[in-house]
């Protein structure tokens, strides 16, 4: 699956069409990756041609357009299937994004496993989109949502995690890498603590797989949630993997056409994994452009593509660091995190900066990246963020830094009040 | 002129770096916190009323962008002693200017600050930013009412 | 709304490149609209340029490709209010499909408002997903499925339905246009049903706001639910409108990112309407593709739109009614339905049928079109059914009635044994 | 030869005018019924084993397309006869055949005629339809010997 191709910035930057983009007279310098990544033309071509050539509901239909579309559609679930390195291809399911990949096992499983005094271990770096369901659920269920600490640069303390994960555990739900501190989290280790107590353990996988080679397998987790759209694929195509058994036993979640076996007036029988969490129409022409989306990173190779963002992180928490009055966050050593770099400069409100850098072309994301509690944890608002992908460049590090001066200067750099 | 001028510009920027009514009252009419969700931030606005009806003092602790802070801090200073039915007009001619595309709206001599702020508009996302403040407000003029109706 | 622009086919036609596809040497014939749509190449540019163009991550970014993309994905909403008449912009709520809407009220509004003993009233023609999920909830709070009666030729019998709708029904669930007889039902009367005995009526509108005009005011439905799949929008995005002040009761569906106003470690503050029901990173280019897609259909003119699918579902059941051992389905009068034709042929069953008429190009649906206890009351295991839409032309129904005679001829057609 | 033709040749067309132990028994050590969930179409299949494991007897009503009761029909005539293990093996080759993309199964002389539905793997859709006899009677084989266990 890795590839040998050499690592060529410039010709990847030439397949994405975007980054021709003009703002305000500049050359947009895209830095919000970890909010969504752009698209490169193989994949917006795959959608111009299912919908030119092929376009037809899958499943059902015994005509041609709709034989080469349910194909295509389910061809997908092989490659994801390798992709993350599990076992079976009927583990792989098709949701909208991670947020909807998390619900439904919260829905599904989480009804049937969470009991009155359960516990559920999150970190205190989970977005909200692995918090609020276990949230939901816990208060539903009068279970206990249990909180690990973390360390000062933002890593888990793994110490007193395993006084946390205990026999009460039911689930830990933790995500591969955070969003806000770039921190790579030892979702292996945490797979022991909680398997030895008999928990399982869901891994957000939205900012993990796009950057970091992953095998599922290899993580020892019982449940994988991941979005494409963070990882060149098109909106609204997120996966849910979880292991068969588990799978098997767990109610529908939605219900509806195709996830049906028969259908009687007082009775259903439901069908086999995974449609049996596919209910109605899928997002057809994106899930098949999300399988070319994982054949280009398959052939840039994963491994390329963290060495590449290990220097560009390296070299940009270097620059950073430059700055007077700047706070960075997380782990500064940048093979122990990903190329999310959060920081505040003392003085300029992060929206106000992401506001001036946007002017100057550099599109980065000012505010509490839908992680409220850590943000009160680390007592500000929000922070600024920049995050990279395959395609930015050394250069375009130093166009930030030249619009972070920019933006103190219009600003009147002023201590914080 | 950059739209980096444009939107921060002086006036704004004086009220960011020097807010009017920072702080809060002890025995407020009213204290109501305001929220922007797309950003979290968070704003805690005093109000206090004569027994007639007037803005007798309002105070503002705000931890927000320099839109935020100078839309609170220009705001203060447009209500401070006003009536409440006349304070309801002002937030409404604001409102106005900030949600209508082309809008008309002129501000007499002493609020003609209030329009530095137009220039929000451009960006869509921070008239929530500008808002934040007047919403508040209207909410702090509801709830001080309904506590001297007791 | 409507256009005085004359409904000119081939104008249309030209618009839909996939209408050049050439099968097993023929050119195709799409008649499996009611299946899913083909889409107009202003619908697939739209997706293009947004991937080309503003591709960003909606709603919190403050930088330009993110404010473009917000305000071009909320714009879709007021696009989708003036289409079905409702009345304010935050009841629009988006989600993947027709399935997912109406998942979302069972769930939400289901369970708030379904009691032991109440009583949820269905049409036997709905589609499983305007059935499945009610059997669930159903069976969940032990309430009961009441089905309408039909009359011989589909229609639902609003004599017993004045019965069957009482003072124990909560809601009534009622599609606006059978996809399987193209029957289009009386839904505000049903309306007057429902609301005379203190019920709500969600209407499944998959079927019926592709070809009919259509204001949820004038129905005077409170819910409805909707797939852009369907009508020349891509895959991926459905629509629910409901009542504000049903929605503004009703308790988030899925946790996460966006739908939440604060989060705490222990509480989470929920977003208003209509983000409290959107989760995650929304299906943004599908969304904006959708307003074009709508804006296609102005264009066009829904009254045009109707009058043309008269005209040939006319011609297709005069020309089919010539064929010896035929059965159709549902009203025979075309004003009473929509272009949806179910049949079958004595003899020759759907599957055999599809398949011949695959291969002379003709693309039609054959099986159960998820109305498994619909083909049960029809003593059937599935019908053919060709369904029409703005592009097709009286040309291609006489190929499907050569395909039908080619398909007779390879079967040896015999009476059925 | 048109994809027509090539599905439904004669063999097929045979089978689904004339299908082999169409019907039902009685004492049936086992009677199962199968369902395709994509398209709805139903089979009942009925087996009678003898003591020693042979099938005595099976039969099959079935309402479904050409290919899904031309499959039946001629499982049934390879089937019947043959000892439960000799089955087994044919439904391995059989499904090997149709879910192999280049499958190299050659079918002996009396079962010849199997291979005329190697033509429906060109329809992905359809391989179901012709899977279902088969695997229906795989279930049928396991209920019966279940049956005869106690
Ligand atoms: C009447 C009706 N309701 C609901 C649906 C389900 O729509 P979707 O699959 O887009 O959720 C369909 C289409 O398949 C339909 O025809
Ligand atoms: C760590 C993490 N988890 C979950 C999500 C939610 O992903 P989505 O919005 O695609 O559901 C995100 C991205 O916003 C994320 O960064």
């Amino acid at each position: 699956m890795s590839s040998s191709v050499e690592f060529d910035v410039e010709k990847i930057r030439r397949d994405f069409p975007i980054l021709d983009r003009v703002i305000e007279g500049k050359r947009l310098v895209y830095l919000d990756n970890a909010a969504t990544s752009q698209k490169p033309s193989q994949v917006i071509k795959a959608i111009t041609n299912y919908y030119e050539q092929y376009n037809a509901n899958v499943h059902r239909g015994i005509h041609t357009l709709s034989e080469e579309a349910t194909v295509a559609y389910e061809a997908v679930r092989e490659t994801v299937r390798e992709f993350i390195g599990a076992e079976e291809t009927c583990e792989i399911i098709f949701t909208r994004n991670t947020t909807e990949a998390i619900n439904l096992v919260a829905y599904s499983w989480g009804k049937q496993n969470v009991l009155p005094g359960d516990e559920i271990v999150l970190s205190p770096m989970e977005h909200h989109s692995n918090l609020v369901p276990w949230q939901q659920l816990a208060a539903e269920r009068e279970a206990k949502l249990v909180y690990l600490d973390l360390t000062e640069d933002g890593q888990i303390n793994m110490e007193t995690a395993a006084q946390l994960i205990g026999p009460k555990t039911r689930l830990v739900a933790i995500t591969q890498m955070s969003n806000v501190f770039g921190t790579i989290n030892p979702v292996k280790e945490l797979a022991h603590l909680a398997h030895k107590n008999n928990a399982i353990i869901l891994v957000d996988g939205a900012q993990g797989i796009p950057h970091l080679k992953t095998s599922v397998a290899d993580l020892e987790c019982d449940f994988y949630a991941f979005s494409l759209h963070k990882m060149l694929g098109p909106t609204g195509v997120g996966i849910l993997w979880g292991k068969k058994t588990l799978l098997e036993a767990m109610p529908p979640f939605m219900f509806g056409g195709d996830m049906i076996s028969s259908v009687h007036r007082d009775k259903t029988k439901f069908n086999e994994l995974p449609w049996k969490f596919e209910a109605g129409t899928p997002n057809v022409a994106d899930v098949i452009a999300s399988g070319v989306a994982v054949d280009y990173l398959n052939n840039v190779g994963m491994d390329n593509v963290r060495a590449h963002e290990i220097a560009i992180t390296r070299y940009a928490i270097e620059k950073l660091s430059e700055i007077k009055d700047i706070v960075i966050y997380g782990p500064l050593d940048a093979t122990k995190r990903g190329g999310v770099v959060s920081f505040n400069i003392n003085g300029l409100h992060p929206h106000d900066l992401g506001q001036i850098l946007s002017d100057n072309g550099v599109a980065i994301r000012a505010g509490h990246h839908c992680c409220q509690p850590l943000m009160k944890d680390l007592k500000v608002m929000g922070t600024a963020r920049a995050s990279f992908y395959i395609y930015n460049t050394l250069e375009e590090v130093d166009l930030l830094l030249a619009a972070l001066k920019e933006a103190e200067k219009v600003m009147g750099h002023v201590a914080c009040r | 002129m950059s739209l980096a001028d444009d939107l921060y510009r002086e006036t704004i920027l004086d009220h960011y770096h020097n807010p009017r009514n920072n702080g809060s009252i002890e025995n407020a009419s009213a204290t109501v916190e305001g929220v922007n969700p797309l950003c979290g931030d968070e704003l805690t606005l005093y109000l206090k009323l004569t027994p007639t009806g007037l803005i007798e003092d309002v105070k503002l602790t705000a931890h927000g962008c320099s839109i935020n802070t100078a839309s609170g801090s220009m705001m203060s200073e447009a209500i401070l002693g006003q009536s409440v039915e006349r304070a309801q007009e002002i937030i409404e001619d604001f409102k106005t200017m900030m949600l209508t595309k082309e809008d008309e709206t002129v501000f007499e001599d002493e609020l003609e600050e209030l329009e530095a702020l137009r220039g929000v508009k451009k960006y869509p996302v921070r008239i929530k930013c500008a808002l934040l403040p007047w919403n508040t407000l209207l909410e702090g003029i509801e709830t001080a009412r309904q506590a001297q109706a007791k």
